[in-house]
């Protein structure tokens, strides 16, 4: 795959189609890719790679790039296509200045996973259902799916929604996703139950943002959470509310239109389930408000931003059980 | 000290101004009695109601929070709390998702004309309170005095 | 030298945790796939990850912290001094990159005037280091001078198999394992096997050849005009994970509070990766990410070793290279910036 | 418990001078009276009403003056809002003194001095000036070009007209911006009025101002013939500690708060471009 989407991307640099490409650079180690900027064949022949690892969602990066002269060319995964949909339905992207290139993708893995069953990796390479470790201890082979990011394994869409042209043969939405299991888990739970996971996981947040400065529908120029003038603006979780509103506000602000890419809750260094927050204001809407993916069509109307006159009254979480 | 003194929650409720506040205003006119724990907020519409300002009441020491708007249809800007009531089903869901109690948080919708009806929510929301007793999952320890 | 067998650590802990509080890294996190300091508590299992998520600075130097209290009234500011002595604690299980973070921090904090705050709890802590038994792909501390397998601290570990050998370098670790009636003498090369055998694993690290030459105080001009940064800093996505999770990164910003009843001034870890870092009334003196970025590398490659006699602000705990979102680190900024800049 | 630093002192605002339309210059002294400390010329100290912010600030009164402390501080920001808002007999927070200060016991000793400032720039420049008046015999000349938007931009233009003007030491030379009605003095700005005036090459050169006065006035000093040895700045960046250890205001491997705030243009060129 990566030889192929190096040679098209040349191909459009040098008929000018695009004067720049978003990909994945070579890391120091196997497993630690950086998004980056190519602008020339060169570029790309010595340092573009693509492979298992290279999880990162690039489509926030083209708000920055789609101001830039000329168009980018950028390879979207299935997750990440539904962020750019979603960005293209806020206006945040000019469509005009990116040409998408669909890539398939079935599953990338996580390197901490990874780590936590082979420490010491020098090398990683999956073959078919397996990944075979090189460690500094040895060799070992792992099962992929054990090393699955946690979006992977719940994969809700297998199909690139929006693309100029497509590697590859495009996937199909995956309706039997079980993505919702855990939020159904917690939610049988009783409310002490509940109150005591979520401190146990919000209590080793360490605010670093890098879940909100990493999240495609987090795209506020200013977020309110750095306005010093607003009141709420704390760098440390000082204490156990601060933790609470942090990521509820968070979660609050992206709801309806967060698309479920998983970034969040990978990029976190405290591996705080954060998709889960997320996953609970989805899986409500869908419930309450009628079936929505965000992403999935540009130019829809998000359900927060949206409503109908007989819309279930706020007092239905009060109903039902311990829902 | 403060021994065996009964329980007095803080409740905030935000109520909107062309229905629930001049709701409000006819329970006191009507002499209908609601406890003095409930300080309201007048918001222009119950849509203005932010979800940090429920958290922010919670932080600084209420124990419960209501939100009061006119009925939807009769918005005086037309849809506001159609708005307004997706997004507090939408808060109040996570934070019972999140194990702080949902009885604490509620909506109600309150006319101009329905000054018993706020009466009883809030005689009725105080009284819920009371039973679950003081907030302690969504507090903010540096705000509570010593 | 000390030893005791792994099977009497336990006792060990409880002894130590007896007098006072004592800190070791425990698994932690879903799946367990971190560790994290915590206080022993019986039943607790000595995590031997390599290395904790957050790291040992926590203790000297923590997230949050209040520092004063002014009560208002009117025109009137009543100042109060919260400051408490510190209890006596003990930290376990610290790698030898942690422990010479702290004599990074000791030249900032304790240089004059003393930080106080710090100055406290430096002094009642107590660190036992613990030599790694198996580094991993990301450690290169040895590039800053480090032994990983002769670690720092108040007192020194190795544990094998079945023993754990304790070393105490200062009268105060001398002290504790005084009063530790389950261990017993060893001879003083008991470790040395263990240690020949760490060095064996530290000889095969990947980053060990890792090169600091390019960097230091005399660089300063060139490294700070280097057009590199641009393409170093341009995936990054501004968030201070590596500020956060860094041994040796010391910046704090200081807040007040207004509880209701009082303002509270804390202070709280800051970054400079954050736009709001060198916020003035009057503009930014560091608008653009790439100015951040650098300004972090700046400060542990060349900075920080010009202010203190060349040393680097970097132990090599590899913390970042783990962390980061998008896998940027100093590791990568180093070789780059070094490549035929020796 | 030792002394903490970074617990302040208590001041109280005895006096608020209105300067010009957005600076004020406040009298604080401690609770008993005195003077909160001792302090010397371009030192600062860190002013603070808790619960809005802290800040750091020239201070602005000689360290001859034995009574009291001054800061003239410019409306421009949430902290200084408030300060501007204040009424006698407010309580700030301060502590300090921070930073170095003008080499006025070593280097300056003897010397011919220029004074160089815009706007509120003055304002460092004033504790310099008026330390050199009170000990005339350890100083030369004094020299003075300040300059403004306009004339109700100048700060202390009364204490200019009444003391320094007649002064036999101090030559003053003021400048406004743009022409202005009831001014007879010299319209334009101050890199070039400094080029017209053709000041002494054997001068001392303070300059402090906003930074692009600083640049085009050092370019035209440099014409003129000083050399960057001769020519000292004071500089502003973000602080929180104000001892060189909560590591925001650097520039290189300075600290503005520590090794600053003043700086002699030879030592600042060799350092990144970055304030």
């Amino acid at each position: 795959m990566q030889d192929t989407m190096m040679k098209r991307a040349s191909e459009l640099l040098a008929d000018g189609t695009v004067v720049r490409v978003l990909g994945w650079k070579n890391g120091e180690f196997v497993y630690d890719p950086t998004p980056a900027v190519f602008d020339s064949a060169e570029a790309l022949a010595q340092d573009f790679v693509y492979h298992d690892f290279c999880g990162s969602n690039l489509s926030k990066y083209l708000i920055e790039l789609s101001r830039l002269e000329g168009k980018t060319l950028v390879f979207l995964k299935p997750c990440d296509s539904y962020s750019l949909n979603q960005l293209l339905t806020e206006h945040r992207i000019d469509r005009e200045k990116v040409y998408i290139i669909g890539i398939p993708c079935d599953g990338k893995l996580d390197p901490d996973t990874v780590r936590s069953s082979a420490e010491g990796i020098l090398s990683a390479v999956t073959e078919g259902d397996s990944v075979q470790v090189e460690t500094m201890y040895g060799n070992v082979t792992l099962n992929k799916a054990d090393c699955l990011l946690e979006r992977c394994t719940v994969c809700k869409s297998h199909k690139v929604v929006v693309f100029d042209e497509m590697l590859g043969e495009n996937g199909t939405v995956n309706p039997d996703s079980n993505r919702f299991d855990m939020v159904e888990k917690l939610e049988a739970m009783t409310p002490e139950e509940r109150y005591e996971f979520w401190r146990g996981e919000l209590s080793r947040c360490i605010r670093c943002n890098a879940c909100r400065n990493v999240c495609p529908a987090c795209s506020c120029e200013q977020c309110v959470f750095d306005s010093p003038t607003s009141g709420v603006s704390q760098k440390a979780a000082a204490d156990s509310f601060e933790e609470n509103m942090f990521h509820i506000i968070r979660a609050f602000h992206v709801a309806g239109r967060c698309t479920d890419c998983g970034e969040c809750s990978r990029v976190c260094p405290q591996h705080i389930p954060l998709h889960l927050l997320n996953r609970k204001f989805i899986k409500d809407i869908n419930t309450y408000y009628g079936e929505y993916q965000a992403g999935a069509e540009a130019g829809s109307r998000a359900p927060l931003v949206n409503f109908t006159m007989d819309d279930c009254e706020p007092n239905v979480i009060y109903k039902g059980g311990s829902k | 000290m403060q021994v065996n003194q009964e329980f007095r929650p803080k409740i905030v409720a935000f109520c909107c101004n062309w229905c629930s506040y001049a709701g409000a205003d006819l329970a006191g006119t009507n002499r209908s009695n609601y406890p003095a724990d409930v300080k309201i907020i007048r918001v222009p519409c119950s849509c203005r109601v932010n979800p940090l300002f429920i958290l922010r009441a919670f932080q600084r020491g209420a124990d419960g929070v209501i939100m009061c708007g006119c009925h939807p249809g009769d918005c005086h800007y037309t849809t506001g709390n159609y708005y307004a009531r997706r997004r507090m089903t939408m808060l109040f869901s996570m934070l019972d998702y999140l194990g702080i109690e949902k009885e604490r948080t509620r909506v109600e919708w309150v006319s101009a004309a329905e000054g018993a009806k706020f009466a009883a929510t809030m005689n009725e929301f105080t009284a819920t309170i009371k039973g679950l007793g003081e907030n302690k999952r969504l507090e903010d320890l540096r705000c509570k005095t010593q | 030298m000390k030893k005791v067998s792994r099977s009497s650590l336990d006792a060990c802990f409880a002894a130590i945790a007896a007098s006072q509080k004592l800190y070791l890294p425990v698994a932690d996190g879903e799946k367990k796939r971190g560790a994290k300091y915590a206080p022993w508590f019986e039943g607790a299992v000595y995590s031997t990850a390599v290395n904790t998520v957050r790291s040992a600075k926590d203790f000297f130097f923590p997230q949050v912290e209040k520092m004063t209290r002014f009560k208002m009234d009117g025109k009137q500011i009543e100042v109060e001094d919260i400051r408490k002595e510190n209890e006596d604690f003990v930290i376990f299980g610290v790698r030898a990159c942690d422990a010479a973070s702290f004599a990074i921090l000791d030249s900032v904090y304790l240089s004059d005037p003393v930080d106080s705050f710090y100055q406290n709890r430096r002094e009642h802590g107590l660190i036992m280091t613990m030599a790694c038994g198996k580094p991993t792909e990301t450690c290169f501390c040895s590039v800053f001078g480090i032994d990983a397998a002769e670690p720092a601290g108040d007192i020194s570990c190795w544990m094998t198999e079945d023993t754990v050998y304790m070393q105490a370098n200062t009268e105060k670790g001398e002290a504790l394992l005084a009063s530790l009636p389950m261990l017993e003498d060893a001879a003083d090369d008991a470790a040395e096997e263990t240690k020949a055998a760490i060095r064996q694993v530290l000889d095969k690290l990947p980053l060990k050849d890792l090169s600091t030459d390019a960097f230091g105080g005399d660089k300063l001009m060139k490294l700070f005009d280097s057009d590199k940064w641009n393409s170093l800093s341009e995936a990054c996505l501004a968030c201070g994970t590596c500020t956060f999770v860094c041994p040796t990164c010391q910046c704090y910003d200081i807040r007040d509070y207004d509880t209701g009843h009082g303002i509270e001034r804390f202070r709280c870890w800051d970054s400079c990766m954050y736009s709001d870092f060198t916020l003035c009334a009057h503009g930014n003196t560091r608008t653009t990410q790439m100015q951040r970025f650098r300004q972090r590398f700046m400060h542990k490659l060349v900075y920080y070793p010009s202010n203190n006699n060349g040393t680097f602000g970097c132990v090599g705990c590899g913390r970042c290279l783990k962390s980061c979102p998008i896998s940027m680190n100093i590791v990568k900024v180093m070789k780059t910036l070094g490549e035929g800049n020796e | 418990m030792k002394q903490e630093t970074l617990i302040p002192k208590i001041g109280v605002v005895t006096d608020i001078r209105i300067d010009t339309p957005d600076v004020k210059t406040f009298r604080v002294v401690g609770l008993d009276g005195k003077k909160v400390f001792e302090h010397m010329p371009g030192q600062c100290a860190m002013l603070s009403i808790p619960g809005v912010g802290e800040g750091m600030f020239s201070i602005t009164s000689s360290p001859t003056n034995t009574e009291f402390m001054e800061f003239s501080i410019k409306k421009c920001g949430c902290l200084t809002s408030w300060l501007h808002m204040m009424e006698v007999g407010q309580q700030v927070t301060i502590r300090g003194p921070y930073g170095n200060a003008f080499p006025v016991t070593t280097d300056f000793q003897g010397k011919d001095l220029l004074f160089i400032a815009g706007g509120i720039g003055l304002a460092p420049l004033r504790s310099v000036i008026n330390y050199c008046r009170d000990k005339k015999d350890e100083f030369g000349s004094l020299h003075i070009i300040y300059g403004s938007r306009s004339k109700d931009d100048l700060v202390d233009y009364q204490e200019i007209l009444d003391e320094w003007m007649t002064d036999d030491n101090v030559r003053v030379d003021l400048t406004i911006d743009r022409e202005q009605e009831g001014w007879d003095g010299h319209v334009g700005f101050i890199p070039n009025f400094v080029k017209e005036l053709k000041p002494d090459l054997n001068r001392t050169v303070l300059i402090c101002g906003p930074p692009i006065m600083i640049k085009f006035t050092l370019d035209g000093l440099k014409e003129l013939g000083f050399s960057e040895e001769q020519v000292y700045t004071t500089m502003e960046l973000r602080m929180k500690c104000g001892i060189g250890k909560c590591g925001r205001c650097n520039i290189g491997d300075k600290y503005v708060c520590k090794d600053g705030p003043v700086f002699r243009f030879d030592a600042l060129s060799e350092l990144p471009n970055e304030y």
